[in-house]
């Protein structure tokens, strides 16, 4: 870990991905407890008024103060994108760990499917699947992470089935060694490198996807903080008050480029063909 | 008696259209060219309009219409047997006078002789009862089906005249009849091709007939050389452009894209207010969101825990907030003062310790909790909630809001769940409120009050007929209204609109389904096409 | 190639757009609302909304409904659209023309750009040059699709530059090609700079492995130019594995583009998407996403076809 | 004489994660024209990084810090960068180590070959072709013409290095630096490029870098050398004056530890053969695996079963070391695999004469007395779990172990292997090649197993770290009394410690004897005499000449139906060798020699 760490400082784009992703962690954890005003305080003097001494980056319709929302969302926001994910990466990489071990009709009727849900833009199916399970942020994490799973699978699978005819493997299975231990101890962990690259990159494509869902009705729930619910709330006054949707959308930005710099990073590091 | 002269008069010179503007305050744009002075001059033929429209029309039967588009398409391509003019009264339209029973339970309607459907066909009664049939039948599946009156049954007279009989008492039957669904069809189309025939290019006797159709992306509109008024359309071709998304509905416009939007929201319309050459347009209307709350649901079944929200509210501050100041207060009547028969018992202002004591009678002393349901449109369900969650926390009140997709919204929150925003739009009779929303066997009772007294209090109004006698009975209906507030209305919204200020004289009703595009003109400084 | 790996190949497609229709179908037979409470709205009556129900055949048995529709689909017919009264394939088809067009502008426009920027940054690797490219394209993606849209709407349709239409759509043949351009013009931009990301980094990071490889060395140690190298050699290679990212691309322009075709009002299948949606109209979701899947499926297809053409070492069989 | 090339004081760094290493170290180095000059050394000495330091070609990390490099006096480093485009293919010209990898895989051969020629002579068209197919034939591909429109991947290995060599001088360089070139090919193949090395060298009077890590090889081709070590050049002399009379500790230590079979006497790693009934007996051994047939124009097609290895029967001692020899795709590993239990196969595999037919039927106590050692310590041992257990876990699968025991045991067998306990919780990447392959080892010998199979267990190591995995496999053997099956392609290597070897090719045993010492007495079969000549051991190396064979390995799909040799053998008697399949018949004191010439006649062949 400190290794991996050490040896992103020293990659241009992966001490960027850290510095961005360390950025993201100190809003995460820091964010929501100090937020100069309540979030959800309406203010009814000050609607939609630029930055201010008083309200840096200004207000809202409700004249509520959007550096105190964008604080606070910051939590909601990569929480949801970081749980989703992290949802969709396991269950996906036990699916194609799996699948790729056993190959067989077991593998093909799963790969089967993972193509046809790939097949299915993300967008477009987590959209159906949160109007099929009801509209909540719970629900739209779940449905985020059904539609990375797939995928995630795929790229598991690829990468098991390279690990599969490994000599170590090969060893484990020559000295008589179980399946849950080949499997757990000596398969897992060496599909996890591309699986984790893949993962930290699609943090972002979740909190994207979060956003988009907000901004179709599908996702956070207002008076919730959560970023993307912030801009779809602001889009309508985006002729008026640009700012409403500039500060959340540059945090987004910021966070987003920050895992998919840390992706790019980690990808380079956990490469042997790059590596030294 | 409810008996309406020929008022052939209504297609008349410039000054006269000047009426239609009616409740509208046309506001002058910061170049200081007033519409007044555009009213005055001598109306232009010619040119080509572009109006942009937020959704593109699921078909084009009038019948089935759902959104805004599909009404004005309605509009555009067919005529009612009456219209509804700006004082919600019945104007002819394809009938050129009727008159009712002295019980008010039949109505003869006499057709005009010149009316032609595009396929020059006489419009007869025939195609009136066929119409009214085809409305009435539920496999129809039109949303206005039950809007239009409590017909029982009707006797084609000759070919221009048409008696149509209700089951009970019913005053408003021409006004119901406007209704912005209720056109008329050709008979023939209904009998070869049913329901169906409408869902395409239909013959119709309205002032336009359909150009290039494309219908995804805009709709062009040619005038109907059939339509009885020669006069009308002015323009040589009428363009529908849809823009679902409306930031790039406004930059359209403002690019001048399109000549006319004819709906924006507030915050356009702020910006577009301060654009020179253009001409904002607001319209005040009764159409309001209401607070609904069930009365078989705890805790708002109790009364004194509805009093207490309606003492919580800062009305002006609501209308401020969510509405950018374009609305008017109300205080939780779901009549305005549109309606002849208005009256304001109480006017609750915000006032919390009596907001506390009043659930503290209640034995809320410490607070109470409940959720406040809410659909993803219109925008305004969303900040309606908002504003009384949080305008009502002080007092106690502990308000969960949750937005849901709009079929969920229908399945399991209307008429279902304690509190929810509901959102109507102006009724052309105070009756229709009563009668659709409020008493015991409404179709669409979606508090559950089920107050025999106010039952028969309204049942008693559809029997009278003497004004003075409705007026007091309406009296009553208020307040209890006012007693037990079934709904919380914070306010009506005003409907707004806007368009370049070379778009002259088409109409801003407080129904807002009606915009009598056919009279529209463009001037001079219209940019050629 | 074999012709025997083409036609299993073709089959597998045909399975896999097979199994995501009945995903959807799966997913669309639990929502909650009705094609038929969305049609008649905050009006309908219990009796009217039975006789709706009844009319748009959503009183049957869902396996029974499936498998008439697929059976349709399969011959071309694939029902009538609930909301629009219309047979789904009439709207379809059109919607289909004008995404198809909408992507190959993007791609195009993609291509052009995307390539030579990730060559660029993989040459100049580790310098400012790479990292102002990375950052540029990492924009793309780093901010919603509605959000990039509406940035491209403002500034690009605003009224201070106005430019370009702000939405809507025009016909090669109806409207001329000057107009027809115009009106792609935003949406093509907003995808290419969200796909843009994609393909520049992903040509990058093949790049740099090319770069790094023994038969790059081989070419510089042969004395071939700098430029030689990277474009004979280097980019050859790299552009390989693009061709699998492009197809998925294809894929994603064809469906994925919902919200970028709802902000500038581009009538193709992705607001068609978002209206059968809206409407709940399941005989329109149900095709719209068949042929989504499909034209994903194809792409993939097509993909393998053409990696098997330039890649002399593949070998399917 | 002036030199065509001058190496002087030349030094270069190279930036790492964990700071700046000194990759060489103040390098002299002279070249004569048309001279062979050999850059020896071990992995890490620093001599590719100098050969591409000579081409101005370092990583992006590298760095020089003193030095010039001179080309007929020119200051290389001085040079424009369109100066050096010329001067690059032209004057210099390089073949690097591995052909598979200096092909760009998606353009034809033809035309890499022609762009070198392109790129400096201005040749086009017919002229540009006839030039590239003059040369290609030149290399020894007589079937230029068609080679030309092949791609990379449908060329075998030395193919492949020929073509390379080629395109290096078709240009008529005036240098040519070769880094490795043999290291990737098959002994057979190595030997054929030498010889063309040597050709190349005489007819065009081109001047030879030639780095290499083989002293054989060094000894054949080169005039003089230069050993190297850690970055710095520690002795310098002629080839003859380096393999006789070393002067420097290294060189010293790096010839002795070259297997040799006339200089070792083998008496020290040679376990005595003991016992009756062999440990193992492997019994018409077969392996087979499905491989898609194409024909007709669509290639459609179906599976057919080809025999990887088939007729295998072995025996391997108590005690003994077995060696198993041959190139690649001679099967050797199939057997490996089969013999653990990774392969399925048909015939009887028995150990201590309990005889098992098929996979299925190698039970827990067979899995635990038989153990494998693989080839590449990275790919055996999995990267992400700590040494500690890598080692322990064999023993814990036994079951019945407690932990303490456990780790008393991986404490042991650690001291054994000579490895420090600080590894225990280490990862293997943290390990350099030698110590990973001793934690295989441990891993292997953890349950004391009666059978340890080695499966090219020093392939990818330095001579000098081969050496004493080669001495710990002795004392192991010595203390525990373990039988090997060696699996080597290393014939040297092989006659210095094995018992008994049988040699393999194209998936038969063609030859099987007991071995007293390091001479191979006749009769042995063509295909072995091939095999020793071709990679003779440096002080033979000096005087003996090289014996190539032409050809590849025949197809899978249609195997010959004479000797499966019969194709390259130079021994070759007639057409009976491609009709008639000689059995594997017991001749003299050999096991068995599978060649249909007389015994008689091959008793005739010299000792080797």
């Amino acid at each position: 870990m400190i290794r991996i760490i050490t040896r992103l400082w020293s990659h241009p784009i992966g001490r960027l991905g850290l510095i961005a992703v360390g950025f993201n962690l100190l809003l995460f954890i820091f964010g929501p407890m100090l937020p100069p005003y309540d979030p959800e305080a309406f203010g009814f003097t000050a609607r939609l008024t630029g930055s201010s001494l008083a309200h840096p980056f200004g207000t809202d319709e409700f004249g509520r103060d959007v550096l105190s929302r964008v604080m606070v969302g910051s939590r909601n926001t990569i929480g949801f994108g970081v749980l989703s994910t992290l949802i969709g990466t396991t269950v996906g990489a036990a699916i194609g760990i799996v699948s790729g071990y056993f190959g067989g009709l077991f593998d093909e009727i799963v790969m089967r499917f993972a193509d046809a849900f790939v097949a299915i833009p993300n967008l477009l199916l987590s959209m159906l699947i949160v109007i099929a399970i009801g509209v909540s942020t719970g629900n739209a994490i779940l449905a985020i992470a059904v539609s990375f799973a797939p995928s995630i699978a795929r790229v598991a699978r690829s990468t098991t089935l390279t690990i599969r005819q490994t000599d170590y493997v090969k060893a484990a299975e020559a000295r008589g060694d179980s399946t849950g231990y080949i499997v757990l101890r000596e398969i897992a962990p060496n599909v996890m490198a591309p699986v984790i690259v893949e993962g930290t990159i699609r943090i972002s494509f979740a909190i994207m996807l979060g956003a988009t869902l907000s901004y179709l009705g599908l996702g956070a729930q207002p008076p919730a903080s959560d970023w993307g619910l912030l801009i779809s709330e602001a889009r309508q006054y985006m002729l008026r008050a640009p700012w409403l949707v500039a500060w959340p959308g540059l945090a987004i930005a910021v966070v987003s480029i920050g895992f998919n710099l840390l992706g790019d990073g980690l990808r380079d590091v956990l490469n042997p063909r790059v590596r030294d | 008696m409810t008996t309406n002269s020929p008022v052939d008069t209504m297609r008349i010179n410039r000054r006269g259209a000047l009426k239609f503007l009616g409740g509208s305050v046309a506001l002058a744009g910061a170049s200081g060219i007033l519409p007044l002075r555009a009213a005055l001059a001598e109306a232009r033929r010619g040119g080509t309009l572009r109006v942009s429209v937020q959704n593109h029309p699921n078909d084009l039967s009038p019948f089935n219409t759902l959104n805004n588009t599909g009404f004005l398409i309605a509009e555009l391509l067919y005529v009612g047997l009456t219209r509804i003019d700006h004082k919600l009264q019945a104007a002819p339209d394809l009938a050129q006078s009727w008159e009712a029973n002295d019980k008010a339970t039949e109505f003869t309607f006499h057709l005009r002789p010149d009316a032609k459907f595009q396929s020059g066909a006489q419009v007869t009664a025939a195609d009136v009862k066929a119409s009214i049939d085809a409305m009435l039948d539920p496999k129809t599946g039109s949303g206005s089906r039950s809007s239009i009156g409590p017909i029982s049954d009707m006797e084609v007279v000759d070919d221009l005249t048409i008696k149509i009989r209700t089951s009970s008492p019913y005053a408003d039957l021409p006004i119901a009849i406007g209704d912005m669904r209720m056109k008329i069809v050709s008979a023939k189309v209904l009998k070869e091709q049913g329901v169906k025939g409408l869902y395409k290019d239909a013959d119709a006797c309205g002032p336009f007939k359909l150009g290039k159709v494309d219908i995804e992306s805009k709709l062009q509109f040619l005038p109907n050389e059939n339509y009885w008024d020669k006069s009308f359309p002015y323009v040589d071709a009428l363009e529908l452009r849809y823009y679902p998304d409306l930031n790039s509905e406004a930059l359209a416009f403002q690019n001048g894209e399109v000549d006319a939007m004819l709906e924006t929201d507030n915050a356009t319309f702020t910006v577009l207010k301060q654009t020179p050459h253009i001409v904002p347009r607001r319209q005040t209307t009764a159409r309001f969101y209401s607070l609904t709350m069930r009365f078989d649901r705890e805790p708002l079944n109790d009364i004194r825990v509805r009093q207490a929200l309606r003492y919580t509210l800062d009305r002006q501050a609501m209308v401020d907030i969510v509405l950018d100041g374009y609305g008017r207060v109300a205080y939780d009547n779901i009549l305005s003062d549109d309606y002849p028969y208005y009256y304001q018992p109480e006017k609750p202002t915000r006032d919390i310790e009596k907001a506390k004591a009043l659930l503290k009678e209640a034995g809320h002393e410490n607070g109470v909790s409940f959720t406040i349901f809410t659909a993803d449109r219109p925008i305004g369900r969303m900040k309606v909630a908002l504003a009384i969650q949080e305008m009502a926390k002080p007092a106690g009140f502990n308000i969960e809001v949750r937005r849901l997709p709009y079929d969920e919204y229908l399945s399991k929150v209307w008429k279902k769940e304690t509190a929810y925003v509901a959102s109507w739009g102006m009724k052309s009779t105070m009756d229709g409120y009563y009668t659709s929303l409020m008493t015991s066997d409404a179709p669409w009772a979606d508090t559950g009050w089920n107050n025999k007294e106010f039952d028969d209090l309204v049942a008693e109004e559809q029997r009278t007929l003497d004004p003075e006698k409705r007026r007091e009975l309406f009296r009553k209906l208020q307040e209890l209204t006012n007693r037990d507030v079934p709904y919380i209305i914070p306010f009506y919204q005003d409907y707004l609109a806007a368009n370049w200020d070379y778009v002259n004289d088409y109409e801003m009703h407080p129904l807002q389904y009606t915009h009598r595009l056919e009279r529209a003109w463009l001037s001079e400084n219209a940019p050629k096409r | 190639m074999s012709a025997n790996y083409l036609v299993r190949r073709f089959f597998s497609t045909l399975l896999v757009i097979i199994l995501s229709s009945v995903i959807v179908f799966a997913i669309t037979n639990v929502l909650p609302g009705d094609a038929a409470s969305m049609v008649l709205g905050e009006h309908a009556t219990p009796q009217d909304l039975i006789a709706v129900r009844e009319r748009l055949g959503l009183d049957q048995n869902v396996v029974l409904r499936y498998v008439e529709w697929l059976g349709g689909a399969l011959t071309g017919n694939f029902g009538e659209s609930v909301a629009m009264q219309r047979p789904v394939w009439d709207v379809l088809s059109v919607a289909i023309s004008r995404s198809l067009i909408l992507a190959f502008s993007a791609l195009l426009i993609v291509i052009c750009i995307a390539i030579p920027l990730g060559v660029l940054a993989a040459a100049r690797k580790g310098t400012a040059v790479d990292l102002v490219v990375s950052l540029f394209s990492y924009l793309g993606i780093a901010l919603p699709e509605f959000v990039t849209a509406s940035l491209f709407l403002t500034f690009l349709a605003g009224p201070s530059l106005g430019i370009f239409p702000a939405g809507g759509y025009a016909s090669f043949s109806g409207d001329g090609v000057v107009d027809a351009l115009r009106h792609l013009a935003l949406p093509a931009l907003s995808l290419t700079f969200i796909l843009m990301a994609h393909i520049s980094r992903l040509v990058r990071s093949e790049m740099i492995d090319a770069l790094a490889s023994d038969y790059v060395r081989t070419a510089v140690l042969k004395g071939l130019s700098r430029r030689q190298v990277l474009f004979k050699h280097a980019l050859r290679n790299s552009l390989l594995p693009a061709v699998t990212i492009i197809a998925l691309d294809i894929g994603y322009l064809l469906g994925g583009v919902l919200v970028v075709e709802e902000v500038f009002a581009y009538p193709g299948v992705g607001r068609l998407m978002i209206f059968a949606i809206n409407n709940r109209d399941l005989p329109l979701i149900q095709s719209t996403a068949a042929v989504i899947a499909a034209g994903y499926a194809f792409a993939n297809f097509g993909a393998d076809i053409i990696y098997a053409w330039l890649d002399p070492r593949v070998q399917y069989d | 004489m002036t030199d065509l090339l001058t190496v002087e004081n030349l030094t270069v760094d190279f930036e790492t994660g964990d700071g700046t290493v000194r990759a060489l170290d103040n390098v002299d180095i002279r070249v004569g024209p048309g001279e062979a000059v050999a850059i020896v050394g071990e992995s890490g000495s620093g001599k590719s990084t100098l050969a591409y330091a000579i081409l101005q070609y370092l990583a992006q990390n590298g760095r020089k810090v003193a030095g010039t490099v001179r080309l007929e006096g020119r200051d290389l480093s001085r040079l424009t960068r369109p100066e050096l485009h010329m001067l690059r293919g032209a004057e210099m010209s390089v073949v690097s180590q591995d052909p598979a990898t200096s092909f760009n895989p998606t353009l034809s051969v033809g035309r890499q070959v022609e762009e070198a020629i392109r790129v400096h002579t201005r040749l086009s068209g017919t002229a540009l072709r006839v030039r590239a197919l003059e040369f290609l034939r030149k290399v020894g591909l007589p079937d230029a013409e068609t080679m030309m429109d092949k791609y990379p991947h449908q060329l075998s290995g030395g193919e492949k290095q020929r073509a390379l060599i080629a395109a290096a001088i078709a240009t008529g360089p005036k240098l040519l630096i070769m880094d490795e070139p043999t290291t990737a090919l098959d002994v057979t193949t190595a030997a054929a490029l030498v010889a063309l090395l040597k050709d190349l060298k005489r007819s065009l009077g081109v001047a030879i870098l030639y780095i290499t890590h083989d002293l054989g090889i060094m000894a054949q081709i080169a005039d003089r050398a230069y050993v190297m070590k850690q970055g710095a050049v520690v002795e310098e002399g002629t080839v003859e004056q380096i393999v006789t009379a070393p002067r420097h500790p290294y060189t010293q230590r790096l010839l002795a530890s070259v297997p040799d079979p006339e200089a070792a006497d083998g008496a020290e790693h040679r376990s005595a053969a003991g016992g009756d009934t062999p440990l193992l007996e492997v019994r018409d051994l077969k392996v087979s695996y499905p491989m898609r047939v194409k024909s007709g124009p669509f290639h459609w097609g179906a599976s057919r079963l080809v025999q990887a290895v088939h007729n295998i029967n072995l025996k391997v001692g108590r005690g003994e070391t077995v060696g198993l020899i041959g190139e690649s795709g001679s099967g050797k590993s199939t057997i490996a695999r089969a013999l653990v239990g990774l392969n399925a196969f048909n015939g009887e595999i028995a150990l201590e004469g309990n005889f098992r037919h098929g996979r299925e039927a190698l039970d827990a106590a067979y899995r635990r007395d038989v153990q494998m050692i693989f080839q590449h310590p990275d790919l055996s041992l999995n990267p992400r779990i700590r040494i500690a257990e890598l080692i322990g876990r064999p023993l814990k699968l036994q079951g019945g172990v407690s932990r303490t025991e456990i780790n008393a045991k991986v404490a042991e067998i650690m001291r054994l292997v000579q490895l420090s306990p600080d590894l225990l919780n280490r990862f293997t990447y943290q390990l350099s090649g030698g110590q990973k392959q001793r934690v295989a080892i441990a891993r292997a010998f953890i349950t004391r197993p009666k059978l340890v199979i080695c499966d090219e267990i020093t392939s990818g190591l330095d001579v000098t770290v081969q050496k004493s995995i080669m001495e710990l496999l002795g004392s192991l053997q010595s203390q525990f009394g373990t039988s090997y099956l060696f699996i080597t392609h290393d014939i040297n290597l092989i006659r210095s410690v094995a018992n008994r070897i049988y040699t393999m090719y194209f998936g038969e045993i063609v030859e099987g004897r007991i071995l007293e010492n390091p001479s191979l007495p006749a009769p042995y079969h063509p295909y072995t005499e091939v095999l020793v000549k071709s990679a003779l051991p440096p002080r033979r190396a000096l005087t003996g000449s090289i014996e190539t064979i032409k050809g590849e390995l025949p197809s899978r799909l249609s195997p010959p139906r004479g000797c499966v040799f019969a194709s390259r053998c130079p021994r070759r008697i007639g057409p009976v060798c491609d009709q008639t399949a000689p059995d594997l018949l017991p001749r003299g004191e050999q096991i068995g020699i599978r060649c249909l010439i007389e015994t008689a006649e091959l008793r005739r062949l010299p000792t080797l």
